[in-house]
């Protein structure tokens, strides 16, 4: 076995998060978002230490313009701007992220089922899924809200369900493209049971596409939370939200433009950030076509 | 050489377009040409400093193994590497004497086409699928020819395509791609490659998508149009065969440059190069006794690292360890008769086989008599052809047909035939990975298709499976190691012992322990072969079923896990079922072989036997098609003529019937099946095995 | 401006509007209290002078209530209806029959409660009589309140699409989701009126874009606009105000912790009206205490000195209440509401008393508003007519088991307090039953006045006449442009 | 094909009957009725009830639900609670305007998309490319609806160029003044389709770009327009198309909160406004229109890949 000895053989040898991290940072936009989503996590989670005021205080004169004890003035309310804006990003991250990841919890295994098993199955679960995409989101939410109530984890409801269907179709779309693959058929010649090939060998390897999806997802969800906010929809105040913000600055764009800027302001950056990381992690994991299954829901 | 070779490729009087010979002006001169690719590790430089050149009527090989530049050679001298992160193209690519290089893209591009035509690789993908096929050649002619109407245009294009053997052109003209076979589209691409009669020819493995049957029937179209044309053609291959085969002079690349090149009888006959050398010893052959191959170790250069010496040093069994060959680069220097570029030319020869040397004693015979580890009688796997608003069943495909097979203890069973012929259907059958529609299948003794679910995954485990694609067979988000546990797992295997059973298992296959933590996408072809091995050896199988394990590796690597398996075997005692189109390769590796055709085994019996002595009329068509790596045999084809045929069509008679050299007009071969009979010490479903020779 | 003939473009035209205003659903006077078209198209048996109670002669030439009080005889004007039938005295007699029907009357059964039967005298005079007598605001409110319209239209089945009046203007295109039209009757009895040719209401589900419209000049006016659309409006259009309604803050004192009355006390005194006022008003609207109108003769000024906005005393009040200190308020999803509902919630945290707030959307805040299932909330009631007992017509201050912030705890001295203010005939009398009223009110205290919610219109500056009556009602036929 | 087509209308009758059935459950879940809304805040019990019986609230839901069937499959859509305009008659009101909407802004964000992406998959490295990839970007961040504020405050409200608000005008009959009651919803409608849609062409056409026969088509010594038109493009079109079909179909369904914004009379505003109003037919029978929009668009998408794509259209 002289020939075979490996001491020749060399394995381009580099850890996968390694490789993932350098293909990541290989779009210099990528890693923009990233830190911009970074700061706007670290905002959300130490609000309390950043923001110089309590968000629902109204202790200040209302629809105040900038100055050196608000820097971007006050509400309506006299509430401060830039500290509802911080905490804003409380009610943006976890309606965009929990959305998007209840959309996955619930979509993900409909769409693998759905693509492997085929037949009734795939029918049955498709039809399902064209049900949710037909009837309008807004909607749906509307619906959602109205009956039990706006809150943020109704909205979370809401928009996860909306966001069922992109998840099912891209599952299944990824199992059919997998499912006659070598390794999934091994998998299956060396005795597996059917749910051990679907939720291991199958799901283990449409993570790269549901990551970028899942960014992609909460990306849309702030600005569908945000737009139900507009409808007067969303989540309910004194919690600040950006959503909240601009309509309650609808009001008020000619006395105090930055009232209303400001909150749109951090919308467009999150989606932003949102939006490049999912650019990143499709390079990073290979996933080719854009994401823009996802529609205009708003 | 040249005279010899265009003495048999063009004779005189068949000579269309008498061509004037300019040894001193070449067709295409290709010189001093560097590409470089900026990549995020480094920058690569894929083509370091090649020349070549060829002559009107003359066919150059450039072999080399799979990365070593031939095609990027190409596509950079006609400015078609549409790649954006090309750094560095320098050089000068001369057709008639004109740069192409130093041309404005707009002109060159009108040089394309009609003074060097390509020929690619893979035809499926060669074609636009949205387009008509005859208007994509038409394409070609109208491109340089602006005056041409529509309709002399479609004429010329159907006489193309008779030409290139299209039957039915007016029909054909106005199909799509995806209505064509592989060997139809290929044969459309160069009718388009030739319409517009080029001074050279370029064609990029234009065979290697290709079943043998028609890779031999796309290298004489080759021929022809060569001939028809009296184009300088560039033949990119890194099969020897087809070098031997076709070839007036070859080039060898290595890792970006030209390390030998001479006419073809030279370098089969006397490498200079030990890469050269190496590449020849590595090769399973037909016509030659089995034995260990010679397999260069490791694998090609990682051209991000370029070291100081000779690109081949660390694999090179001649100058591995010596101080010259580590510092300082050989260039290459005329050298008999051709030029090497190595410091230790002379010694290369050495490295060669010599016949004798080879050990003639063929491994012992293993008795067929050995108890079987698996036995297949009257195996049917058909599939139901489902069309329309229900469903229904309109046809069906019968993919494997009443087929009987044994595998004996410690023994290989070698399987061969044409693609869709049934050989994957057949090996997965025999893990119940597809319900056979009839037969029976005995693991040890025990059915398989009657047992339950206990007994099936008990079963499963004594009979595994590898797969040909060793970058879709292995989970790729899983480490190797883990891969290579999964049937350990399955098995109920505490981790920690599977760990141990895995780490074992890596060093038996040749792989580091260190690497059991890393995911496949790290590791090349060949090591991922190794890590599917590992796996189905590690439930300690009765049986392994080896599906093409070998078509996706580098002749170079190919001999290493043929080697391995080999070794593997001696070691466990395991058998095999060893799937392959390639006879060579089964060759190699098969005690019986088996030959299947549309379904069924048409002709089995032992290697040596059935190799030396082919009796049924498609086995002898086979080895015919294979081209052989040594341009002293060339010989006159009687290649397989048509396309592999298609299960889904019902037949009576002989299967084979339609394209076979001796039943097409006998009534036994319309109507009688022909039953596998023993004839000559092996099984045969001819009528008449015995008119064969 | 307007160009091609289909282009929808406002633009005064000198004898033709396009007025911007909230969705229209109804033409049948007996369900309504406060749309705007519906005296466009319905003469009233009479109407108040703009801004105050003084009673101006309309469908009725003249009326004369009965020395007891017990009835009223109404002269009717000779006028015509939309189709050009006169209106007579038998069209009364309809229309009372309906108001006194239950299941039909809807908006007219509460003001003709004290309504024995009508009688036609002849073509033109009708007698109605009362069963007790009754205090002349009171009918005069109820004449007021009284459309009339053609005796065999007169069902909602008849009038639900179709309008069938004798006011100004006549119907002329109706699209539910977009746009009513109107064009000036021709036959109406006040002649020279209405000036315009032709107005067309265009309808705006978002009031910014209702505003943004009016600034870009795609409609002449815009009605009801939002509070704080005036800031931005008022320098270059006409912003008009009317009566409105008043903003009440409701507790609901048959469910806990309101069904503490203390509690309640307590909480009205954490109301910061003057806070509301300017940061959600803008500073437009006067300061109530209870839902009676300051304009009133129930009114009682100093109830907003008495019980001023206090924390000290709300949180000393708070402290001897006892009980839960927390509760949901449902805020509905009209303009302010929110806001509104924030300042309470701000000040009532300052007392140590939690609110939590739940946006409730439109129908869904009615629906469990009626239901009586609300804790506590903030709403709009109408008493904008001039008896003070009138109060008792919005459904959280019925003096009935009805009430659906009191169910049965209803105070029978509320109860009695509403019966004298109604019947009180003589101004001894009515002093003592309006103080009676304001008193039961303010001590059940379920009921808090924040304050009157003008009705705004923003008007390009050529426009004139405008005018609003005390049911919130447009009046159109005098609006003009320069 | 036909057997496809078959299937394919079965499915969409599945999918029809479903979600009606889901619409009026859904619908019935919220609080409240129409009687509830058509009574106003001052109305009393017992005139809620007759308002009820009047508008046949009253009846079990199932019941409800089975009339409107019937008058369904007869074609009578069933009555509006709050106008005399059956539910056909409403939605053939709306369905124009929302139809002229979603075609302008997709042809707008055609107009955009096209260059775009073209011009980015083509010169990925050029300024103009980095530039419009800024564009993307942006327009992708920017929810539209932000945007539409936006346009209504510098272009309506502050230079009085166009109107601030929209509204439905038969283009054919007045293109000219249709163009200008549609073109600033439409236009915040279109960035941000257009923004996708270019992002999806040139992903797809770079990659066709990169494919095998590009290669052969440039070495036959073709022009290089014509390899892009006529070969990638047509490949690139065929992903793309999908996309245009889903942001069609969203557009169609109605763009609530661009609608509300510009006060357009469209169909996402009437569905909103009717929710909100407890107007079950005609909430039911916009819906229904929304599913059979996006049903039909998605056979049409499916037709159209057929047509691209002689591998599907000829299997
Ligand atoms: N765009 C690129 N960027 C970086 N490296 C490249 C690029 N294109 C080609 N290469 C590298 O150039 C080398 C030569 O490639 P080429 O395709 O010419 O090999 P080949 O000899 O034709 O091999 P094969 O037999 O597989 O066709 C390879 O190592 C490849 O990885
Ligand atoms: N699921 C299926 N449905 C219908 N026909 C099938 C199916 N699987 C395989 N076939 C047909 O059965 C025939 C045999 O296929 P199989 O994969 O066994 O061939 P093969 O000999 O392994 O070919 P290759 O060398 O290309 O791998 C082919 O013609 C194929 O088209
Ligand atoms: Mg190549
Ligand atoms: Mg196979």
């Amino acid at each position: 076995m002289a020939t075979l000895s490996m001491a020749s053989e060399r394995v381009r040898a580099r850890s996968g998060a390694r490789t993932f991290l350098s293909r990541y940072a290989r779009s210099r936009s990528a890693v923009v978002g990233a830190i911009g989503l970074l700061v706007i996590v670290v905002c959300a989670v130490a609000a309390p230490l950043l923001a110089p005021y309590d968000p629902t205080a109204q202790s200040a004169g209302s629809l105040l313009g900038p100055s050196g004890s608000h820097w971007l003035g006050t509400d309506d309310l006299g509430r401060d701007i830039l500290s509802r804006a911080i905490y804003g990003a409380r009610a943006s991250l976890t309606v965009g992220c929990g959305s998007a990841a209840l959309g996955a919890l619930l979509g993900v295994p409909l769409g693998v089922v759905a693509g492997y098993l085929g037949r009734w199955t795939d029918s049955v679960s498709m039809r399902f899924v064209d049900l949710l995409l037909a009837v309008p989101t807004v909607l749906l939410a509307l619906v959602i809200t109205a009956v039990i109530g706006a809150s943020r984890i109704n909205l979370i409801v809401a928009i996860g369900v909306a966001a069922i269907p992109q998840f099912a179709r891209l599952a299944r779309a990824a199992t059919l493209s997998i499912r006659d693959r070598d390794f999934v058929v091994a998998s299956r010649g060396m005795g597996a049971s059917t749910p051990d090939t679907m939720f291991r060998t199958v799901l283990l390897n449409l993570l790269g596409p549901i990551m970028v999806q899942l960014v992609i997802t909460a990306s849309l969800a702030v600005v569908v939370e945000a737009g139900l906010s507009v409808l007067g929809l969303g989540v309910p105040p004194p919690t600040p939200s950006w959503g909240g913000m601009l309509q309650e600055a609808r009001g008020y764009l000619y006395q105090s433009p930055t009232f209303g800027v400001f909150p749109g302001l951090c919308l467009a950056i999150t989606v932003f950030c949102m939006d490049r990381v999912g650019h990143g992690l499709r390079v990073a994991v290979g996933v080719e076509s854009a994401g823009a299954t996802t529609r205009a829901v708003i | 050489m040249r005279a010899a070779g265009s003495g048999r490729l063009r004779p005189a009087t068949a000579e269309p377009h008498p061509v004037e010979e300019h040894p001193g002006e070449p067709a295409l001169r290709i010189s001093d040409l560097v590409v470089e690719f900026s990549t995020p590790a480094g920058t690569v430089r894929a083509v370091d400093h090649v020349t070549y050149q060829v002559a009107r009527g003359e066919t150059l090989a450039v072999v080399g193994e799979t990365g070593s530049g031939k095609s990027v050679t190409v596509l950079a001298a006609l400015g078609l590497l549409s790649a954006g992160n090309v750094r560095r193209v320098s050089g000068r690519a001369e057709v008639a004497g004109q740069d192409l290089l130093a041309l404005p893209a707009r002109e060159r591009r009108t040089r394309l086409g009609a003074d060097v035509a390509m020929i690619f690789q893979d035809p499926m993908s060669a074609l636009d699928p949205v387009q008509r096929v005859g208007d994509q050649i038409a394409e070609a002619l109208r491109a340089h020819d602006r005056a041409l109407t529509a309709r002399t245009a479609r004429a010329r294009v159907l006489e193309l395509l008779t030409l290139v053997g299209v039957p039915q052109p007016a029909i054909r003209y106005d199909q799509y791609p995806h209505q064509f076979s592989g060997g139809m589209c290929q044969r459309v691409v160069i009718a388009m490659a030739i319409a517009n009669r080029p001074k050279v020819l370029i064609a990029d493995e234009p065979t290697t998508a290709l079943d043998v049957s028609v890779q031999a029937q796309i290298l004489e179209l080759l021929r022809l149009a060569a001939r028809e044309t009296g184009a300088a053609t560039v033949l990119i291959t890194h099969d020897l065969g087809v070098v031997a085969e076709m070839a007036d002079r070859a080039a060898v690349m290595y890792a970006g440059r030209i390390v030998e090149t001479a006419p073809v009888a030279r370098i089969f006959d006397r490498p200079q190069h030990p890469y050269t050398a190496s590449l020849l010893a590595s090769l399973p052959r037909l016509d030659q006794p089995q034995g260990r191959l010679r397999a260069i170790p490791g694998q090609p250069p990682d051209l991000r690292e370029r070291s100081a010496g000779c690109a081949f040093a660390p694999r090179c069994p001649i100058g591995g360890d010596r101080p010259e060959c580590r510092t300082e680069r050989p260039v290459l220097v005329a050298r008999d008769d051709g030029a090497v570029a190595c410091h230790h030319a002379g010694q290369a020869v050495t490295l060669l086989p010599q016949p004798d040397a080879r050990p003639s004693v063929a491994p012992p015979a293993r008795p067929d008599d050995a108890p079987a580890v698996v036995e297949v009688v009257g195996l049917a796997k058909v599939f139901p052809i489902r069309r329309g608003l229900l469903a229904r069943t309109v046809a069906t495909a019968r993919a494997v047909d009443g087929v009987d097979l044994r595998i004996g203890h410690g023994s290989t069973l070698g399987l061969v035939g044409e693609s869709g012929c049934g050989k994957s259907t057949l090996a997965r059958s025999l893990l119940r990975l597809l319900e056979p529609t009839a037969g029976s299948i005995r693991i040890d003794g025990a059915d398989l298709l009657r047992a339950n679910g206990r007994q099936l995954r008990r079963l499963r485990q004594r009979v595994q499976m590898v797969y040909q694609d060793p970058y879709s067979s292995l989970n790729p988000r899983l480490s190797v190691g883990d891969n290579a546990a999964e049937p350990l797992r399955l098995a109920g295997v505490p981790r920690t012992q599977r760990r141990r059973t895995v780490l074992e298992l890596f060093e038996k296959v040749g792989l580091r322990p260190e690497h059991a933590d890393r995911l496949p996408a790290e590791f090349s072809g060949g090591q991922r072969q190794r890590v599917a091995i590992a796996r189905a050896l590690a439930p300690s199988p009765a049986v392994v079923i080896f599906d093409e394990p070998v078509s996706a590796l580098d002749v170079s690597v190919q001999a290493q896990v043929l080697n391995l398996l080999r070794d593997l075997q001696d070691e466990t005692g395991v058998a095999y079922l060893f799937v392959s189109h390639d006879l060579s390769v089964v060759r190699q590796m098969a005690d019986t072989v088996a030959v299947m055709y549309l379904g069924a085994i048409v002709e089995t019996g032992a290697a040596s036997q059935l190799y030396r002595r082919p009796r049924h009329p498609y086995t002898r068509a086979l080895l015919d098609s294979i081209p052989v790596p040594d341009p002293s045999i060339r010989r006159q084809r009687v290649p397989l003529t048509g396309d592999p045929p298609d299960p889904t069509a019902a037949t009576t008679g002989c299967r084979f019937r339609s394209r076979c050299p001796l039943g097409r007009e006998r009534a036994a071969c319309a109507d009688r099946t022909p039953e596998l009979r023993q004839v000559d010490g092996r099984w045969t479903a001819c009528h008449f095995a015995e008119e064969v020779a | 401006g307007c160009g091609a003939s289909g282009d929808p473009a406002g633009g005064a035209h000198g004898d033709r509007l396009t007025l911007g205003t909230t969705q229209i659903m109804q033409f049948d006077p007996y369900q309504t209290n406060s749309a705007l078209h519906i005296h466009s198209f319905y003469s009233y048996l009479i109407d108040y002078a703009p801004g105050g109670y003084r009673t101006v002669p309309a469908g009725a030439e003249k009326w004369t209530i009965g020395s007891d009080f017990r009835s009223v005889t109404i002269t009717l004007r000779a006028a015509k209806f939309h189709d050009g039938r006169a209106i007579s005295a038998e069209d009364v007699v309809a229309g009372v029959k309906r108001a006194l029907n239950p299941k039909d009357g809807f908006t007219l059964v509460q003001p003709s409660e004290f309504i024995e039967k009508a009688t036609a005298v002849d073509k033109r005079t009708v007698r109605i009589d009362f069963h007790y007598a009754v205090a002349e605001g009171i009918v005069l409110d109820w004449m007021f309140s009284f459309p009339l319209v053609p005796a065999d239209h007169n069902s909602g089945a008849a009038l639900a699409n179709k309008p069938a009046g004798s006011g100004p203007f006549r119907l002329v295109e109706y699209d539910p989701n977009r746009r009513l039209r109107l064009a000036r009757n021709a036959d109406y009895w006040d002649k020279g009126k209405p000036r315009l040719k032709e107005i067309e209401f265009r309808f705006f589900q978002d009031d910014q874009a209702m505003v943004s419209a009016l600034q870009s000049g795609d409609v002449d006016g815009a009605m009801y606009l939002e509070f704080n659309d005036v800031a931005q409006l008022k320098d270059q259009f006409t912003v008009a105000q009317g009566s409105g309604r008043m903003d009440i803050f409701f507790m609901n004192g048959g469910m806990p912790p309101f069904d503490n009355v203390r509690l309640r006390q307590a909480l009205a005194r954490a109301i910061d009206r003057e806070k509301i006022i300017k940061q959600v008003r803008f500073g437009i609207g006067d300061p109530v205490y209870a839902p009676i109108m300051p304009g009133s003769a129930g009114f009682d000024k100093s109830y907003l000195t008495s019980h001023a906005f206090d924390l000290d005393a709300a949180a000393r009040l708070l402290k001897k209440a006892g009980g839960e200190r927390r509760a949901t308020a449902a805020v509905s999803s009209d303009p302010g509401a929110s806001q509104m509902m924030q300042i309470i919630q701000d000040d009532f945290k300052k007392i140590g008393f939690e609110l939590t707030l739940k946006p409730m959307e439109a129908t869904a805040f009615l629906n469990d508003l009626f239901a009586g299932k609300l804790e506590c909330c903030v709403a709009n009631q109408p008493n904008t007519l001039q008896s003070p007992g009138l109060v008792a017509r919005g459904r959280a201050m019925l003096p009935s088991q009805d009430n659906v912030m009191m169910k049965n705890r209803v105070p029978q001295s509320y109860i009695d307090a509403v019966h004298a203010c109604n019947t009180a005939t003589n101004a001894a009398a009515q002093r003592d039953a309006y103080a009676r009223l304001n008193k039961v009110i303010v001590d059940g205290a379920w009921a808090v006045g924040i304050s009157t919610k003008k009705s705004l219109a923003g008007l390009r500056r050529q426009i004139s006449g405008y005018a609003v009556d005390q049911r919130d009602y447009l009046i159109l036929d005098n609006l003009r442009t320069r | 094909m036909s057997a496809y087509l078959l299937r394919r209308v079965g499915q969409f009758l599945v999918v029809l009957v479903l979600a009606s059935i889901a619409v009026w459950a859904m619908v019935y879940a919220l609080p409240g009725d129409a009687a509830t809304v058509l009574a106003g805040p001052d109305a009393s019990g017992p005139q809620i009830a007759a308002t009820r019986a009047r508008l046949g609230l009253d009846k079990p839901v199932v019941v409800q639900y089975l009339l409107w069937v019937k008058g369904a499959v007869t074609g009578h859509l069933g009555q509006s609670f709050y106008s005399a305009d059956s539910v056909s008659h409403t939605l053939a009101e709306r369905i124009p305007a929302t139809v002229q909407l979603a075609v302008l802004g997709m042809l707008l964000a055609l107009l955009i998309a096209i260059p775009i992406g073209t011009l980015i998959a083509l010169r990925p490295r050029s300024l103009l490319a980095r530039l419009l990839h800024g564009y993307l970007t942006a327009g992708l961040a920017i929810p539209s609806f932000w945007l539409a504020l936006l346009l209504i405050i510098t272009l309506a409200v502050r230079t009085h160029a166009l109107p601030a608000t929209g509204d439905y005008v038969n283009f054919w009959q007045h293109p000219v003044a249709a163009l200008r009651w549609s073109i600033l919803p439409a236009i915040a409608v279109a960035v941000h389709g257009s923004c996708i849609i270019a992002r999806f062409l040139a992903t797809s056409l770079s990659e066709v770009m990169q494919r095998d026969f590009i290669r052969t088509v440039r070495a036959k010594g073709v022009r290089e327009s014509r390899v892009v038109i006529r070969h990638a493009m047509r490949n690139a079109a065929l992903p793309t198309v999908t996309v245009v079909g889903i942001q069609l179909g969203s557009l169609l369904g109605g763009t609530v909160v661009i609608e509300a914004l510009f006060n357009y009379p469209g169909l996402g505003r009437l569905l909103y406004t009717s929710i909100g109003q407890r107007d079950y037919a005609v909430v039911q029978g916009g819906v229904l229109f929304v599913v059979v929009v996006f049903l039909v668009l998605n056979l049409l998408v499916d037709l159209l890949y057929a047509y691209l794509d002689p591998r599907i259209r000829l299997a």
